[in-house]
């Protein structure tokens, strides 16, 4: 960490981070819902339409396809949108302007049109909210070509991560993992390394742990609980979700030999089936057990009172850690 | 700052802020039908569900709910349509239409338990001709078209029968007309001729958007461009929503097809208890709209007609205070449900992996207390 | 039958279907500044454009085009509002208006392309200020009011400089007014007041659905609950078109706002070349709309008006039989793209997973040639 | 085969499924784009608007998001609604009403409210076709909870998977693979036996191939083709996509040691990595080679005239077969 680094929460460094992408560059502009005066539900706006003015910081009629959609008109007359997203689940009805649109007009366009689009959505479970609002959606976006996607698991990630989508010419979902929006940690914002697809948070030899976004804290304390089992867990951070950091994850599972994949999202059809097959794909000479998938069941996402039995928590990655070496 | 207050002239009004009696032109008619057990009712409704609401809120000040979204200030405007509807009607509505929804015989446990979290709706939509609450901003609006064009189909509409013939009503807010949904049920609903209601609650504010940020015109004329035509109702005043929603009801039953209501209210509370409204609108704003108090104007009104008197209120007060304690009993009393129920209803026919992830995930669970238990 | 002729009187109208010069009222001054030169232009490009198609449909029944969208009778509609255009306007339109995309410079190879299976576009937006046809209905109306928020925010409206100032202007059809993202892109021009013109060309149909099918209501009246404002014009009289288009788009380029436009007109082909419109309409409809026929009233008025003669008309049909055999020529030199070109744009960014798939597709093709070689 | 069996196209086989549903339940109605007069773009619904009549083969409005939408709600009034979606990539302006409402509200209402609502697209490409005409969306479908999801890979299954898909009372959504519907084939409708969510179309010994929809009659002339190569191959074809028929894939790949997996839709968190993902999980020890994946490539679908690289052939399918082989 050079001398620039700072302790703040997640909300205040993804704040920090719109702030000198708006200072950089004065073709970025955020949209979206309740994003000015009230800063965003989650304050991750806070201050700017006061800094930058409403011109910059807009706040949009209610209607997500309406936001992406105009958000794509205004990158091809020249700005770089950044467009929030309420909630995870209120980003279907902008579904369709974003995997038939937005992924695939450069394409369409034989390469002349760049999208540079940045569209931020908090998700994942865990606040106590009510429907809709704790949904993990990132694979039914992973699927389309033309999208990247990218999470972050604490403030220094989330800030880079942001630089790095609001700086890319092609269209960039960032997924914020909102119940760690309260959560401090260093921000080193002069930092001169990239962070990378994926990383390695805590080497092990036994096992390979892969997470991200906001079950990359909870798997830190699976690796020290494991520790304390004898287990040593390699601790795989994923911080771009396509492209996959698949080559540093490849290293890893032939290392240990043992693979254990966690997300929020449901087990069925979710990033950890791509991680998978592409694991047996790639390593499978140098698997010593079956790959174990711990993720959401294969239900809508429950009333919150449910919630901690359908989150992966602890007991189950730690749970799954212990079941692979018993193999 | 926006004023939001000034266009009380265009509206249908039967009471003015002080709670005398307006002439109403096209509703005197529907209006001199109202006895004053029927005005006392929608009183007592209002004053009930304002109780609930600020209970509910308390409760959420206690950690018995996750959130709320109060209710406060649309008394006027959710009330006069419940009384207007008939047992037959089919409402689709939002998260914030309680007062529609006790009209339509829910208990305050049903609501209560989708922001404590117990349950994400869990009545029986067909009981009570009340569908969910729909927490995607206007998705209700075309699940009641659809409603709507079954009761075309059926022969539901227009047989001059007003115990038969069905009426389904959207509520929806004035953020919601911004949505391609609300639009699509437009669409729909006047290619169709569907008998379907459109009930818009403007109540000022999408979270911490003014109306102008979603549109420039005026929302009950937001229909007419779909064949939709529509009327601005002064949403505080519980004779004028009655009697429009009324006179809208028989026309949609009538198979005169869809129509549109705007009723100009205000949300005088937070968005929900999560909300902080000091960041984007004024303490004066808020006043002015306190002065249009919709319970207070009725109230004066039927004090002036004799209706009710100190005794009356005193009594009311009492039985709200019960009330209040009911809900606050019914809410504590709500049971964190087993872990088994999130299994039970995702599909209804049987799901090998819906049943494999449960019985694992209970196995797990069963291994977890033993392991305690050593 | 769907009487779809007969609200003729409602239009804005400068031609008759005889060809004759009808009064114009709010437009005549705009009518006036037409030379001879600039209404022959607007009757060749049509005729051109028409010799296009033909030969476009005929190259697909060659088996040269998989598909194609003929223009047929919509002639006026798409060269009225091309030659309104200045060049720093921007159009977003869908795959029908190959009319303004010639407007725009864009050439019939690129037209062709799209239909042929080459490519799904590929020419450069920002080059003819032409956005890429839109095949999933009613997406680019959003666009284009994003880009002309965009012009907004850049300050390139209202500076009362005809030469800088920019309208955006979006195409679509009759059905596509179902579309929630037409609602939306009305919602948000309203809102911000953006400079767009939403041109509709209600050709009648959409495939095998009447207009009634979409709507009970005015196309043209669509906008106006969003605070759009909007007319109605005989889509097959190139002269109101032209006129229509012209004003509506110094009003947007003003700031005064978006507006609307409903090109009142007929899809005399098939919806596209693998349609059958003998299974929902009528003989009778087409013949009714063939005596309206966009290019015989303009014929005949320019006749009249001694500005064309039969020399001329000689001279243009050689100069179409040339136009027809360019693009015989250029439809058919277009090659199959390479594999790899697949690979190349679907990001701008380097993306490891499409490398990947590249290099071991092109290499499991190189191994599949040396086999077949051997 | 019964004596019923007669020999039809798949689109005459849907037709009369749709023609036998309508029959035996007055409450079963069709809505659509152009499903009327013209019999849809396709005419899988040719003639039955004019023996029905128009109140149950009923022309929408273009609007996708309208059409389940109001299908939820005819549902509700007690109707069992067949919705066609023109195309593939058309479902997409439905997706927040299909994955956040239909998907939902059975689980929503405490299982009070069933939701028999049919969705019909006809999916995947080779049919020379432009943009968004030849997508297999399959995946961002199954991802959420609460629909079901079927296939059919010939006139016969494609006749009781649309039976089975409209007695159901969850929301099912049947995919019809566009560029089979003019196959022939024998079709028993009076047959008895339910063909289950997978079945095996060729017994083998070596190698399992599995595969679903428009790509199964391909994978057939795989079977014959690596015959001839001394390879024998068993082919599983799906008929239910969600749930998966996992309990005889898992042990045709226990007999056979090897899995080659096939389809159309791109694999990056495709169907396929899942199913690899599960095989892996229930049958790790009896895996000779790493899992196959064949299927599309991380592109927006190309341009028809390249689609013939894009999509899995006999030569691709052949190829990942030779090659779990030789491993
Ligand atoms: C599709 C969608 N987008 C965003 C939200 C988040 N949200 C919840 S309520 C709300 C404002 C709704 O305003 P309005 O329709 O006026 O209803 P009100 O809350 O005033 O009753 C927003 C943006 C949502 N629930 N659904
Ligand atoms: C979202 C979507 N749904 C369906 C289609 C299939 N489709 C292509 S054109 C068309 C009709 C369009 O009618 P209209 O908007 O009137 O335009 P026109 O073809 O008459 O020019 C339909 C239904 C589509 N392209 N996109
Ligand atoms: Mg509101
Ligand atoms: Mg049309």
């Amino acid at each position: 960490m050079s001398a620039e680094a700072t302790t703040m929460t997640m909300a205040a460094a993804l704040n920090a981070s719109l702030r000198a992408s708006m200072e950089r560059d004065s073709q970025v502009l955020l949209m979206g819902e309740d994003i000015g005066k009230l800063g965003g539900v989650f304050r991750i706006t806070e201050g700017l339409q006061k800094d930058f003015g409403e011109h910059r910081v807009i706040d949009t009629p209610l209607a997500e396809s309406g936001i992406v959609g105009t958000a794509i008109g205004l990158a091809v007359s020249g700005y770089r949108p950044v467009v929030e997203i309420q909630f995870d689940a209120f980003v279907y009805p902008a579904y369709d302007q974003i995997v038939t649109q937005l992924a695939k007009l450069h394409s369409r366009t034989g390469g002349t049109q760049p999208l540079p689009v940045t569209i931020r959505i908090p998700y994942g479970g865990g606040i106590g909210s009510p429907e809709h609002h704790s949904e993990s959606p990132e694979a039914v976006f992973g699927h389309h070509a033309g999208l990247r996607l990218m999470t972050a698991s604490d403030p220094h990630s989330a800030y880079w991560v942001m630089q790095e989508a609001i700086r890319s010419d092609d269209p960039v979902i960032v997924f914020e993992p909102k119940r760690r929006y309260w959560m401090r940690g260093e921000v080193d914002t002069e930092a001169a390394e990239p962070l990378g697809a994926a990383r390695i948070l805590a080497e092990g030899t036994d096992v390979t742990l892969v997470t991200y976004g906001p079950l990359t804290p909870v798997a830190q304390t699976v690796v020290t609980q494991a520790a304390e089992l004898g287990i040593s867990v390699e601790l795989v951070d994923l911080l771009s979700l396509n492209p996959l950091g698949l080559d540093l994850l490849e290293e890893s599972v032939k290392r240990t030999g043992r693979l254990v994949i966690g997300h929020e999202a449901p087990t069925f059809l979710g990033m950890g089936a791509e991680l998978s097959a592409r694991m047996v794909e790639r390593a499978f000479y140098h698997l010593e057990a079956p790959i174990a998938r711990v993720g959401g069941f294969h239900l809508p996402y429950p009333p919150s009172r449910m919630e901690e039995h359908y989150l992966p928590d602890l007991d189950r990655l730690l749970d799954a850690v212990e079941d692979v070496m018993t193999h | 700052m926006t004023q939001t207050v000034s266009t009380e002239t265009e509206m249908v009004q039967a009471l003015d802020a002080e709670g005398n009696r307006t002439p109403c032109p096209e509703y005197e008619d529907a209006l001199s039908t109202l006895s004053a057990d029927d005005m006392r009712r929608m009183y007592e409704d209002m004053v009930l569900l304002r109780r609930f609401d600020t209970q509910a809120t308390a409760l959420q000040r206690q950690g018995e709910l996750g959130l709320w979204p109060p209710s406060l200030g649309q008394e006027a405007a959710q009330i006069g349509l419940g009384q207007a509807l008939r047992p037959q009607d089919f409402v689709f509505a939002s998260y914030r239409e309680h007062g529609v929804a006790f009209a339509r015989g829910l208990q305050p446990a049903d609501l209560l338990g989708v922001f404590r979290g117990t349950s994400h709706g869990g009545w029986d939509p067909q009981k009570h001709r009340f569908h969910t609450y729909a927490i995607v901003i206007g998705t209700q609006t075309l699940h009641a078209t659809g409603y709507a064009m079954g009761m075309n189909l059926q022969g539901r509409v227009g047989n001059q029968n007003p115990e038969r013939d069905v009426a389904t009503v959207t509520c929806f807010g004035d953020g919601a007309t911004s949505q391609g949904d609300v639009s699509e049920a437009l669409t729909f609903a006047g290619a169709y001729n569907a008998p379907v209601l459109f009930y818009c609650q403007n109540n000022q504010w999408a979270i911490s958007e003014p109306v102008h940020t979603q549109t420039s015109a005026d929302l009950y004329r937001r229909g007419e461009g779909f064949g939709v035509p529509g009327v601005r109702v002064d949403g505080n005043d519980v004779l004028a929503c009655w009697a429009v929603a009324q006179q809208a009801l028989d026309r949609v039953r009538s198979a005169a097809g869809p129509f549109f209501i705007e009723a100009y209210t205000y949300r005088r509370g937070p968005h929900t208890t999560a909300d902080d409204p000091t960041k984007y609108r004024s303490g004066a704003e808020v006043e002015a709209w306190e002065r249009r108090d919709p319970i207070l104007r009725m109230q004066r009104y039927l004090h002036r007609e004799g209706i009710i008197d100190e005794a009356y209120e005193t009594e009311l007060e009492e039985r709200g205070e019960q009330f209040a304690a009911e809900v606050r009993e019914a809410c504590k009393a709500m049971p964190d449900p087993a872990p088994e129920e999130m299994f039970s209803h995702a599909y209804r026919e049987p799901h090998p992996l819906v049943e494999e992830e449960k019985e694992s995930y209970l196995a797990y669970l069963a291994a977890l207390d033993e392991e305690a238990d050593r």
